[in-house]
């Protein structure tokens, strides 16, 4: 999670704004709900969060309403909202902050589709340092990705020589399994 | 003076100069006046055109003349009457505190603020919360270490003779 | 020239042609790439949601790597693994205390002196070379020109090479390389990016309107300078037949495919081979000089006209 | 030696009550230097003032000290008593012991303690004070304005109409300015041409006004009262006192396809032109950036061409026209110099990223500005008032509207809010309904601000009755298909994304400061704000004063106005214009900053810190006239008196009189006993 020089001696939980703020050094109370970030978002047409609309709960701290909606695991990182943001909002960095609090798991969870992608992603750079793309296939398969989808592309795939059978591990693996381990720490304090 | 004068029988009561801009802070002292808010009778007003008027060396002619803390209040920044006086002014005494800090005298003496004219209540609490804290630290006996001139510290600069020369009455 | 190489997990997988197009045509620039010793994964798409410290720290290996090689410059030529060296940079540089806490986690002594370069940005600077070393000009390829999202922006990230809302750099080089961009309008429009594997189906609807609109331009090709992108046009085009969202063939080409080609270089050491929609007709188009290549025209015909 | 008096205020129970006045007038008396002190009931009342004005014949006082209210008070009335006696006012000063005193404290010791204190800092203060004249400065009754539209032609015609001479200058062909393009205005819609040329008529016609058209400032030297101010009357190749306005050669003019600045580019005009029929002064201009006789000339060939010089009957076209300078003698400075739009799209320089490429602008031919839509519905423009696009002529039936473009958006343009765009917004939807009785005006806003006589209700009756569709949420991007504009917005009231086509699109671009103002504000020592919009001297207290001292501000140069807020402010300078030449002397309080000229270093520490420009440099020669020093100066009609200066000095060389560094220290003395 963010930084964490700033100890809070007030007892009650830290309200979103207050968190969001912290995490991303951006004020979300300079939304001022203008839609020009959804305006173009690629995603705005599929989820019933927008961009928009994410800004203003993380203002009123509605963490309950933001856990129940897909539009932050739909976004795709794009960058468009935050590129055209007159206020210089950040939407798309604001998402990143909530998917990682709810990644740690206790204020909500992601879809079970995408949460498995991201954690085979992970896994596979946790394990070999890089991305070994069969073994991300297989892996987010089985961890409760769609079963048939692309299996049938597979081999195509593999005829065009486009993927590996083997994974190659990067030689520092113990620095990239420090750094996994280190954030974990980081992020697993109060 | 000396330390042991104020010290009558309701214990140690501390004399305070303040330094203030005519126009929101002297104005806003007048409507303290007229609206007969009661504050403690430590403190004595001198008036200048604007904070800007200020000279450091004012602040430390008086801690050397028996002051035991100092006020200095003018408008609000950007309230300016002068339209930047009081900016000027805020530059200056940030690098006077500073010195202060370094010769080792209590920054807590010396209060700094704003008081626009509309603020005779803020003045009143200015002036309370000061004495209360000048009370507490009790009688300024180190302006000898005030003698290290600070305009000249800060500027390289010595002031000529006449600055501070006593006029034949 | 000597330049710090990120190839990224992408060009050593799925995208293994871009590399091999963009070591065929550096060798022809004098540019050389010194690859960072024992890079690891940017952590892309999946790091920065769910944990900001991993997010950049898993950049700032590479970076801290680079920057002990003594390399004042890194080329990421995939533009998500661009996005995330470049966004590190950026935060680091900002946040003096992240810049602590990544050198905490890294046990590096990290100063954060390595510049992150596009392809666009190097490619850019090359342009009289690639314009001299044309001999093979891919005179009537008219290319639809396609950034996405992370190439150009946000401008604090990438120091604003090119504008974001109306970039020329990749036009410029197709144009060095003798092709013919056309005008066209869904040229920064998200593909659909990291979703292309977790929900087929928005990656589907982005991707064909982006194909669309190429085709109504009269583009021959999508020129892309990203794996992810090339994967969702050009490998997910029979998904979008199969759901009825995209009939034809529209040949996906790398940026460097096409300096390669007008550089005359063998289609196969470009990877021409490894697409999934076939490349044959670009081919066909520009093979020999390029001059009376007498296909197509009337597609050229149409675009004249628009062309820049 | 010193010989002070000493009046301490009752007030009848408001100082008595807790003051020992008595006692105070006795303390005083221990005084060094004081040879009176006395106590009394009312010192204000006419008996008490008789007493200041015997004692000080009397005893010979040289010095006044009044214990009494706040000298905000009753300050004036014991200097005026003082002077009555023949003393100078500024020996009297008074010490406050009722606002800062009898008024806030109960204890009656200690408050008797305090008023002694005070009293004795204002002794020691007034045996300081010597005698200050007030300042007389004399004045030049005319004013200069510059810029020439509807801002500058109200000041200019009020100050004439008021008996004084003015001179106005207009960097442009004509005078007008922004007002003479549009078509009808909010929120009336009343025709702008039809309010507008009567009153540059008027201009061109008055006794006392003297126009200086196609011209601009050079330098301006001076203070208040006392400008001396060079205009360049730029070359305009014809000559004014033989032209006869009748255009003969502008209807022959060869190279008729540039794109007329007047028309926003959508019209076109001759290289010798008259930027609008109705223009003021109605004379022709070379441009000679266009003209085919001076491109030759710039490329070293001979002179051809010369056609509108064969079409001249009067023999007026004059090619060798050198830019004149001349100087004039003011008093006062009007500056109204307007605004232009925020240029994107094309005209943004790539590098710094700013533009609006999402837009379009520049690039869609039918992306149009405010002002180039006022073109298109203005009876005189290049369509005759018709609203068609400019890409192919034909008649939009479907046009959007976006608001706040460059405004309210600190990431690509100004973080402020224009003020007028709504308005005019709601007018041009009023307008284009009116013109186009099949088309529909929809409008992207995120706020609407209508907060004018009328407002309100102009753009509820654009809304409620003229049928334009208002969707709250800003335009992501805008591309064009065909010849349609494709929308990408966002209705964020409906939480909607909507894509829609339209024919047109108009966007309501910021208001900024003309171009150059920054050069100008240099020339005459105004401040500007961070975006070049002059600063008021006061944002509520003094909206058309600068902070140099003569020099007005006056319409859209100041902020974002629409013309009643351009006009009034107009107005205003002009009666502060009048007020300053009531005089032929301008009187000034004394109380300014004076140079010690042995003691100056010149190092103009002070000249930085002055907010008012008020130090001047000074040579000091010698003998032979060679420059062996230069030393700050104070101009006394400029100083405001703050002091700042004094405080920065680091030799101590200038003073503010009343306020020295010996008053001061003077007081500082009279509190350590
Ligand atoms: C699209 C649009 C529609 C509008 N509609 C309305 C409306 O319906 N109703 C309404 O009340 N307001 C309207 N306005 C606002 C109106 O245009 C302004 O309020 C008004 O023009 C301001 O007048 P001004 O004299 O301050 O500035 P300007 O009109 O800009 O005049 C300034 C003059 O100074 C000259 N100048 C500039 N610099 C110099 C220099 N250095 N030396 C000499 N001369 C110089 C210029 O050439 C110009 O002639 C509209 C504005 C826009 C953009
Ligand atoms: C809640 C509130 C907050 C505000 N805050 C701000 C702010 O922060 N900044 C700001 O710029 N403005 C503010 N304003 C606006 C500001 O109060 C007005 O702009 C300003 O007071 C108007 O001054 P005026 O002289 O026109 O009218 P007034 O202040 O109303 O003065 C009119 C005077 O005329 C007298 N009078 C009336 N009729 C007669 C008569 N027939 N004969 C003789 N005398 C008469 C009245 O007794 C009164 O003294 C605020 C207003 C309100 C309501
Ligand atoms: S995040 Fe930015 S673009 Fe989105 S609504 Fe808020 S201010 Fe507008
Ligand atoms: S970054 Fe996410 S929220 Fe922002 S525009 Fe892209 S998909 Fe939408
Ligand atoms: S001079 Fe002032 S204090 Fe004295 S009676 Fe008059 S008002 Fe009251
Ligand atoms: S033809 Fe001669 S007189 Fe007529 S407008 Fe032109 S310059 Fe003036
Ligand atoms: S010389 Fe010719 S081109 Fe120049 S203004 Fe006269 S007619 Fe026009
Ligand atoms: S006046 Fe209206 S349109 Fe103009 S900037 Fe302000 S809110 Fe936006
Ligand atoms: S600051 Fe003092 S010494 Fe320097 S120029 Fe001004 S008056 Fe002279
Ligand atoms: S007193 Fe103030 S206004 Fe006068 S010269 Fe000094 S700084 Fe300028």
């Amino acid at each position: 999670m963010g930084s964490h020089e700033h100890s809070h001696d007030h007892s009650g939980p830290e309200p979103l704004a207050a968190r969001v703020q912290r995490m991303t050094g951006l004020n979300p109370a300079c939304c001022y709900q203008c839609g020009k970030c959804s305006a173009g978002c690629p995603m705005a047409a599929e989820t019933t969060l927008r961009p928009h609309d994410v800004m203003r709960l993380v203002a009123r701290n509605r963490l309950d309403k933001l856990a129940d909606a897909d539009g932050l695991w739909l976004c795709l990182t794009c960058e468009t909202c935050t590129s055209r943001c007159p206020n210089g909002c950040d939407p798309a960095r604001t998402m990143d902050a909530l998917r990682e609090i709810f990644a740690a798991g206790k204020d909500g969870k992601p879809p079970k589709a995408i949460s498995a992608f991201h954690k085979s992603f992970l896994n596979q750079v946790r394990n070999h340092g890089r991305l070994f793309e069969m073994g991300l296939i297989m892996s987010y398969k089985l961890g409760g990705g769609p079963m048939f989808a692309d299996v049938t592309t597979t081999p195509s795939v593999l005829a065009r020589g486009k993927l590996g059978l083997a994974p190659h591990n990067v030689k520092g693996m113990d620095e990239v399994r420090r750094i996994f381990a280190a954030c974990a720490e980081e992020e697993a304090q109060p | 003076m000396d330390a042991t004068t104020p010290a009558v029988a309701g214990g140690f009561e501390p004399r305070i100069t303040a330094f203030v801009c005519n126009w929101c802070t002297y104005t806003g002292a007048d409507l303290a006046g007229t609206s007969r808010l009661q504050m403690a009778s430590n403190v004595r007003i001198i008036r200048l055109p604007c904070t800007g008027r200020i000279d450091p060396m004012f602040i430390t002619k008086a801690f050397e003349r028996g002051a035991d803390g100092i006020i200095v209040s003018g408008c609000h920044p950007a309230d300016c009457h002068y339209n930047a006086g009081n900016y000027h002014a805020r530059r200056r005494f940030a690098i006077f505190r500073e010195l202060m800090d370094f010769l080792g005298v209590d920054t807590g003496r010396i209060t700094f603020s704003w008081v626009s004219a509309s603020e005779g209540g803020k003045w009143r609490d200015v002036v309370n919360d000061a004495v209360t804290r000048v009370r507490a630290l009790g009688p300024f006996t180190d302006y000898r270490k005030l003698v290290v001139d600070p305009v000249a510290t800060a500027t390289g600069v010595v002031p000529p003779e006449h600055v501070g020369k006593e006029v034949p009455a | 020239m000597k330049i710090g190489y990120f190839p990224g997990c992408s060009l050593h997988g799925l995208s293994r042609e871009y590399e091999e197009s963009l070591k065929a045509i550096v060798a022809g620039l004098d540019t050389e790439l010194v690859e960072v010793d024992d890079w690891s994964c940017c952590g892309a798409s999946s790091a920065h949601g769910s944990s900001h410290l991993l997010g950049v720290a898993l950049p700032a290996r590479n970076l801290a790597i680079a920057e002990e090689q003594g390399l004042p410059e890194v080329l990421a030529p995939c533009a998500a693994c661009y996005a995330r060296l470049a966004s590190a940079r950026h935060e680091i540089s900002e946040d003096p205390q992240l810049a602590g806490r990544v050198n905490n986690v890294l046990v590096r002594d990290f100063k954060n002196t390595v510049r992150v370069r596009s392809i666009l940005e190097v490619l850019k600077g090359q342009i009289a070379g690639i314009k001299a070393r044309a001999t093979n000009p891919l005179k009537d390829l008219k290319v639809a020109c396609y950034y996405g999202c992370l190439l150009v922006r946000p401008v604090q990230v990438t120091g604003g090479y090119d504008d974001p809302e109306d970039p020329s750099s990749m036009e410029d080089i197709c144009k060095a390389a003798g092709a013919v961009p056309v005008k066209w309008n869904r040229r920064l429009d998200c593909c659909g990016g990291g979703l292309s594997m977790s929900r087929t189906g928005s990656v589907v609807r982005l991707s064909a309107a982006i194909l669309k609109d190429a085709k109504a331009a009269g583009a021959d090709a999508v020129v892309v300078a990203c794996p992810m992108c090339h994967s969702n046009l050009d490998f997910r085009q029979k998904a979008m037949k199969h759901r009825g969202a995209w009939e034809g063939d529209m040949p996906v080409l790398f940026l460097t495919q096409v300096v390669g080609m007008s550089m005359g270089i063998d289609p196969k050491t470009l990877g021409m081979g490894r697409h999934f929609v076939s490349t044959d007709s670009v081919l066909a188009r520009t093979a020999g000089t390029g001059s009376g290549s007498g296909t197509g025209t009337n597609s050229a015909a149409a675009v004249a006209g628009e062309v820049g | 030696m010193a010989r002070i008096g000493v009046f301490v205020c009752h007030c009848g129970e408001n100082i008595g009550r807790t003051v020992d006045c008595h006692g105070v007038a006795e303390a005083c008396k221990d005084v060094p230097g004081v040879v009176h002190s006395v106590d009394y009931k009312y010192m204000c009342s006419d008996p008490g003032q008789q007493m200041v004005k015997n004692a000080i014949a009397e005893k010979g006082l040289t010095g006044v000290v009044v214990a009494a209210c706040s000298p905000h008070m009753h300050e004036k009335t014991f200097r005026r008593a003082t002077a009555g006696a023949g003393l100078n006012p500024f020996l009297c000063e008074m010490a406050n012991v009722r606002e800062h005193c009898s008024w806030i404290h109960e204890d009656r010791e200690k408050a008797t303690v305090k008023a002694v204190d005070i009293t004795k800092t204002i002794i020691e203060k007034v045996k300081r004070n010597v005698p200050l004249n007030t300042i007389r400065i004399p004045v030049t009754r005319r004013a200069l304005v510059i810029g020439g539209g509807i801002a500058g032609i109200q000041a200019a015609l009020d100050i004439a109409d008021g008996g004084r001479e003015v001179i106005l200058v207009e960097k442009g062909p004509s005078i007008g300015g922004h007002m003479s393009q549009l078509s009808e205005t909010f929120p009336t819609l009343d025709c702008s041409q039809c309010i507008l040329t009567p009153r540059m008529v008027e201009v061109y016609q008055h006794p006392r006004i003297k126009l200086y058209a196609y011209s601009e400032v050079e330098s301006v030297e001076g203070y208040i009262g006392n400008f001396k101010v060079t205009v360049r009357r730029k070359a305009r190749s014809v000559d004014e006192d033989k032209c006869n306005g009748c255009g003969a050669c502008t209807q022959v003019c060869p190279n008729k396809k540039i794109p007329s600045e007047f028309d926003c580019g959508l019209g076109k005009r001759t290289a010798i032109y008259v930027p609008f029929p109705q223009a003021v002064p109605n004379l022709p201009t070379v441009d000679r950036n266009k003209c085919l006789l001076f491109m030759n000339r710039a490329k070293g060939r001979p002179d051809t061409c010369k056609k509108c010089a064969d079409a001249c009957a009067k023999g007026a076209i004059d090619f060798d026209q050198q830019d004149r300078l001349v100087t004039e003698d003011v008093g006062a400075i009007v500056v109204a110099t307007g605004y232009q739009l925020y240029t994107i799209g094309k005209d943004q320089p790539k590098d710094n990223l700013k533009g609006y490429g999402e837009y379009g602008y520049g690039t869609i031919p039918d992306v149009i500005d405010g002002l180039q839509f006022e073109r298109l519905a203005s009876a005189s423009g290049p369509t005759s008032g018709k609203i068609l696009r400019p890409s192919d002529g034909k008649e939009p039936k479907r046009i959007v509207f976006l608001q706040c473009i460059g405004s309210r958006d600190p990431q690509k343009g100004m973080e402020y809010c224009s003020k007028i765009c709504c308005m005019y917004v709601a007018k041009h939807t009023m307008l284009y309904h009116h013109k186009v009785h099949d088309g529909q005006a929809t409008v992207f806003y995120m706020d609407i601000r209508a907060a004018g006589k009328g407002y309100e209700e102009f753009s509820r009756r654009a809304i409620e009755e003229e049928g334009a569709q208002y969707i709250r949420g800003r335009v992501s991007r805008m591309w064009r298909e065909g010849d349609v504009i494709k929308i990408l917005g966002f209705d964020t009231l409906e939480g909607e994304p909507i894509e829609m086509d339209a024919d047109m699109v108009v966007l309501a671009t910021a208001m900024r400061p003309q171009p150059g103002i920054d050069a100008l504000a240099q020339k005459l020592s105004v401040s500007y704000d961070q975006h070049g919009f002059i600063n008021e001297a006061h944002p509520k207290l003094r909206p058309v004063e600068t902070n140099t001292a003569g020099i007005f501000v006056a319409g859209a140069c100041q902020a974002p106005r629409d013309i009643p807020d351009a006009v009034a402010m107009a107005s205003a300078t002009a009666s502060k214009v009048l007020g300053l030449f009531a005089n032929e002397m301008l009187e000034r309080e004394p109380t300014v900053a004076c140079v010690n000229e042995a003691n100056c270093a010149g190092c103009f520490h002070c000249e930085r810190v002055c907010a008012y420009g008020a130090v001047e440099h000074k040579d000091i020669k010698d003998r032979a006239g060679n420059v062996v020093r230069v030393i700050a100066y104070v101009n006394p009609g400029v100083c405001q008196g703050c002091g700042t200066c004094q405080a920065t000095c680091p030799s101590k060389s200038v003073e503010l009189q009343g306020f020295t560094d010996e008053q001061i220290w003077g007081e500082i003395q009279a509190l350590g006993v």
